[in-house]
């Protein structure tokens, strides 16, 4: 981690000195306990605040779509960030020549809140030594393995290595092909309707409608939200269940091949709703039925703006009966 | 000062609920609400404070003003029955006292806050056990202090110390409540102390009005927001945030007109219908955001409206946290 | 006590189309009760939040002066839900309104000075009120000039009633078009090189101006330099309103909230306060 | 009290079912009075937005019924529709929402007893569900 950290520094102060970028979008030191905070290095002197960790969790990419376009920009990205990279550029949203991607191989990124379950009292000092976790309270002192405590998105990663960048930090790193990232998603589709509408009515519950989800996510950028629109106004603003159900619905539907399940959505969530049970189930069928999977190859456009003539249509009654769906 | 075991504790409060509504904090999934309680089973030791602050009781995110039906209007501010707000921390109550200075002004008086605040008790608990996010003593208050509630429960272990701080409060206490000893007075006394050298983050308040007054068009802005992602959990989870939006849910002519929480960093905020929006970007809304709270609110009511009950800091998902911002304010 | 949110019904009386284009439309509303029109004592300036039943609400400067009694007149900008609503009323329609909401110009001051009233496009409504209610006070006020300009001919506002001032001794009109459409003979120009032409002593005058932010900008200069101090301009502000009655925290410049502290600022008021509108 | 009818929305393409629901009035065929037809330039116009706000309201079931593939008179519409009904179809079912409350169908212009048959069974399968209760907006909040 310590020699990342001080390539990073390196080959952000070699950019901003030969003018190549305005700006380095990286992470800087968190205020509190188990976080960072994203920086934005201007100058040549400051790239010392930037460091790399476990806690690394933001997705950077959503910075893109909202900082000056003429900006040319330097951005640090594991796995997921490149990758929603890539699905910005397919959708024209950044300008290839605009962006320098500081790839970075990435082994996870661990989940304080699951660290915090496990100790008694408030966590008042962590620190990242090869692997572990120490963290310290006013009454205790514990170690964790960082593997045990990853986010969930991290857990099941297939694509840790950057799928595009200018530099790479360090040596690529083995990816986890054998993890069958959607087997909690099929084991969901077993329960009953009516379980699956009580476990999404218990989630979607707890909503307050603060758009962190949508502000934490790259692909999440349009001028104007669909709920944010008062002619028509399609949905209510409060926090009525049954707007709370749609706003969650239309906001998963429109990531269709184009979320990268970086779960930056779900750590951005103040109440910690499992927003990516809705995008991995589409993920899933994206992956099912158009064989696609999001921010891989700059060429390829996204499922939903395209077609095929074999696409699947067993679920609509062409005159043969309608084939009984597999959910 | 008065005593009560906790078994008698939740004895008591179960026979309240003939005449009361009890509002408790209630663990869902980790995240503590205060919620209407069937049976009260004393407050959970996990408890450290409210996801969404207590103000949502008297100010709550989404509340029917009235309804109408082809022109007749029935208006709902009226409260039905009478509550009790159980668990409520110091710095959330000196909140509502802030958020009185909106609602229950002198020009224009909110009723749906007001009649809620005058038929609610609010019984606050003292906090043993400060967070380190917590830095309430740089605004005056402290993790004892008894601003803006009924009653201050003091936790000493297997019963509470019950300070009467108003008389509203004090009508409810009947019967099982004997007189403390003054060795419970003197324990209650070293955990006050305890809990308050607890608050390590001090901040200083004086200055930073005059500061901002002269700092507006400040790079300091820019720096600020960059990494401001634009959501709008600091003010929904902030107790002292008190802005709304005014809208009607109807079909055709009948419905009703609802108001919900909002936020200035939203950018519909303040968008004009030509399309103007004198805040179009993160830099004018942060702004806003602070120089409503440490200087116009001062300006016009007199006192900063925060109470440093720290939820901002942990819930923003960029960790941009206000006492740093507060520091580097001084220091321009 | 009173909830000030709850509107009071009123009636829609005559509705009149102003522009040729067919965005401007102006409302009067009829008081159901009589004492409804008694309790709603307000000066010229103020506005009110007008609401649609299914629609919304929307904040709207009152255009009747209060010395014309038994209706409040409103002009209304088609742009969005609620006026569009609005534009549909016909006659003897039910809505609500909530006000009078506001301050208002500061009349006593004026008395017995010289008045120079400058409008642009159609922000001339509070500005009718302002004028009616001098010229049914005119022997407190010394000289009224009203420089008023629109885009085109048919985008001016009140043409009739500014035709009948025309022909009034007691009053400088002085009426002017962006661009002329063949059959104009009035003036033509920019409300900003009007008022350097028709060039009003500031001598123990007071100035009110309202208009679209790009009208105010090159004007206020053009005060400045004919001499009058900025204690002495008065203008009406607009900023996105939803309490009305300084709750919401939307609509504030700096410290005031336009709704409540607004929205009559003078000019000496507004330097002092950030350009945040 | 008979149970109340169910409503069923259906956004008929304009060029293929529309015509073939015409093609069904005009040849006399009957079929179930449910449906409320919303006319749609090409089935891909249909936005989940509008099934979903129609769902809120508390529409009983939805029908989207377009040309085959291959007959789109704006050549792509039902295949780019199409990838999004499957997304759209299997989210509802994912989250609880009863399969048969949203269902689709290729009807051309020709096929007016088939846009009976359709119909007839359409509405037999979103009666069969009773009325629609998840994702309604309640008046009471």
């Amino acid at each position: 981690m310590q020699d990342v950290q001080k390539k990073i520094r390196e080959e952000a102060r070699n950019l901003l000195a030969a003018r190549k970028v305005d700006l380095v979008i990286g992470f800087e030191k968190g205020t509190i306990p188990c976080r960072t905070s994203p920086v934005f290095v201007h100058k040549e002197d400051d790239v010392g605040k930037l460091v790399w960790n476990s806690f690394c969790e933001m997705n950077l990419a959503t910075y893109l779509t909202k900082i000056d376009k003429n900006k040319k920009v330097a951005v640090v990205a594991k796995g997921c960030d490149s990758r929603s990279i890539v699905a910005l550029l397919v959708e024209g949203q950044v300008k290839r020549e605009k962006i320098t991607v500081i790839g970075i191989p990435c082994q996870g990124m661990v989940d304080r809140r699951k660290i915090e379950r496990k100790v008694e009292g408030e966590i008042l000092e962590a620190e990242e030594e090869n692997g572990k976790i120490l963290v310290k309270g006013s009454s205790f002192e514990k170690v964790f393995k960082k593997e045990d405590y990853l986010y969930s998105s991290c857990r099941v990663c297939k694509h840790r290595n950057p799928s595009i960048y200018d530099i790479l930090i360090g040596e690529k790193v083995k990816e986890n092909t054998q993890v069958d990232e959607y087997a909690d998603v099929i084991e969901y589709e077993k329960k009953s309707p009516d379980e699956r509408w009580q476990y999404f009515e218990k989630e979607i519950g707890r909503c307050i409608r603060c758009y962190a989800c949508r502000q934490a996510c790259p692909t999440c950028y349009c001028e104007e939200c669909f709920v944010d629109s008062s002619n028509p106004k399609w949905i209510d603003k409060g926090v009525d269940l049954s707007d709370l159900a749609i706003w969650h619905i239309i906001r998963a539907y429109h990531q269709a091949g184009r979320c990268v399940d970086c779960g930056s959505c779900e750590r951005a969530c103040p109440m910690q709703i499992n927003l990516r049970f809705l995008t991995r189930k589409i993920n899933k069928e994206v992956k099912d039925y158009f064989n696609f999977e999001a921010g891989l190859d700059p060429a390829t456009p996204p499922p939903l703006a395209t077609f095929s003539v074999e696409d699947r249509q067993d679920f609509i009654d062409s005159g043969e009966g309608v084939k009984e769906t597999k959910l | 000062m008065k005593k009560i075991s906790k078994k008698e504790m939740n004895k008591f409060i179960q026979s309240l609920m003939a005449d009361y509504t009890i509002l408790a904090p209630v663990n869902i999934e980790g995240i503590f609400f205060f919620k209407p309680v069937a049976d009260f089973q004393g407050i959970d030791g996990e408890y450290k404070n409210s996801k969404k602050p207590p103000k949502e009781v008297f100010f709550p995110q989404t509340e029917t003003m009235f309804k109408y039906k082809d022109g007749k209007v029935e208006s709902t501010e009226k409260v039905k029955g009478k509550r009790i707000l159980l668990g409520v921390r110091p710095c959330d109550a000196r909140a509502n006292l802030l958020l009185d200075n909106v609602f229950a002004g002198e020009d224009y008086e909110d009723i749906y806050y007001t009649n809620k605040r005058e038929n609610t008790i609010i019984i606050g608990l003292a906090c043993n056990e400060p967070s380190s996010t917590c830095f309430c003593s740089s605004f005056g208050g402290g993790p004892f202090s008894k601003e803006g509630l009924d009653i201050l429960l003091i936790d000493i272990k297997d019963s509470y110390l019950v300070d009467t701080v108003t008389d509203k409060g004090g009508k409810i206490l009947t019967g099982e409540f004997k007189e403390a000893t003054d060795k419970e007075v003197k324990l209650a006394e070293k955990i006050k102390n305890e809990a308050e050298k607890k608050i390590k983050s001090r901040i200083r308040i004086e200055g930073i009005k005059e500061k901002l007054d002269a700092m507006f068009d400040d790079p300091f802005w820019d720096e600020l927001s960059e990494r401001c992602i634009g959501c709008g959990i600091c003010s929904y989870l902030c107790p002292t945030c008190h802005c709304f939006d005014i809208q009607d849910e109807a079909k055709n002519s009948q419905g009703r007109r609802v108001r919900n929480w909002d936020s200035c960093m939203f950018p519909l905020f303040t968008l004009q219908a030509s399309g103007h929006n004198p805040r179009p970007t993160g830099k004018e809304r942060m702004r806003q955001r602070i120089m409503h709270k440490f200087n116009y609110f001062v300006e016009n009511y007199k006192e900063v409206a925060c109470v440093g009950c720290g939820r901002c800091i942990i819930n923003c998902p960029v960790n941009i946290d206000i006492r740093k911002v507060l520091k580097k304010i001084l220091t321009i | 006590m009173r909830n000030p949110y709850l509107p009071i019904p009123v009636k829609v009386g005559r509705v009149f189309v102003e522009s040729e284009d067919k965005t401007l439309k102006t409302l009067d509303l009829l008081f159901l009760k009589k004492e409804d029109e008694e309790n709603f004592k307000f000066m010229p300036g103020q506005f009110c939040e007008i609401s649609v039943w299914g629609k919304g609400e929307a904040p709207f400067g009152i255009a009747s002066s209060p010395t014309e009694k038994g209706f409040l007149r409103f002009t209304v900008n088609r742009v969005g839900v609620v006026t569009t609503a609005l534009h549909y009323l016909k006659e003897g329609d039910e809505v609500g309104l909530r006000g009078p909401l506001g301050n208002h110009y500061p009349v006593d001051l004026f008395k017995g000075k010289n008045v120079v009233i400058i409008g642009g496009g159609f922000a001339f409504t509070t500005l009718r009120a302002l004028t009616k209610y001098l010229l049914d006070f005119r022997q407190d006020f010394k000289d009224i000039t009203v420089i008023y300009g629109a885009r085109t001919p048919g985008m001016l506002l009140y043409k009739k009633e500014l035709n009948k001032w025309q022909r009034r001794e007691d009053l400088k009109v002085y009426i002017t078009v962006d661009k002329g459409d063949g059959t104009w003979q009035g003036l033509t120009g920019f409300v900003p090189t009007i008022v350097e032409k028709v060039a009003p002593s500031p001598k123990d005058a007071y100035a009110v101006i309202c208009g679209p932010p790009v009208m105010i900008k090159f004007t206020l200069p053009k005060l400045i330099n004919l001499g009058f101090p900025p204690e002495r301009i008065y203008t009406s502000l607009e900023m996105r309103m939803k309490c009305g009655i300084g709750k919401c925290g939307r609509c504030n410049i700096g410290r005031f909230y336009v709704c409540k502290d607004g929205p009559v600022f003078n000019c000496a008021q507004l330097e002092k306060l950030p350009k945040e509108y | 009290m008979k149970e109340k009818e169910p409503k069923i929305l259906a956004f008929l393409c304009n060029w293929c079912s529309y015509a073939g629901a015409d093609l069904a009035g005009v040849s006399r065929i009957q079929y179930p009075p449910n449906i409320r037809v919303v006319r749609v330039p090409c089935s891909s116009r249909v936005n989940p937005l509008f099934i979903l706000k129609a769902l809120q309201e508390g529409i009983d079931g939805v029908l989207v019924a377009g040309c085959h593939p291959g007959d789109c008179h704006y050549i792509s519409g039902n295949y780019v529709a199409r990838r999004k009904f499957a997304i759209i179809k299997s989210l509802l079912e994912y989250i609880g929402i009863e399969k048969d409350r949203v269902q689709f169908a290729w009807i051309s212009a020709a096929e007016g007893a088939r846009f009976a048959q359709v119909v007839k069974e359409v509405t037999e399968k979103v009666r069969r569900l009773g009325p629609a209760k998840k994702l309604v907006k309640s008046e009471e909040s």
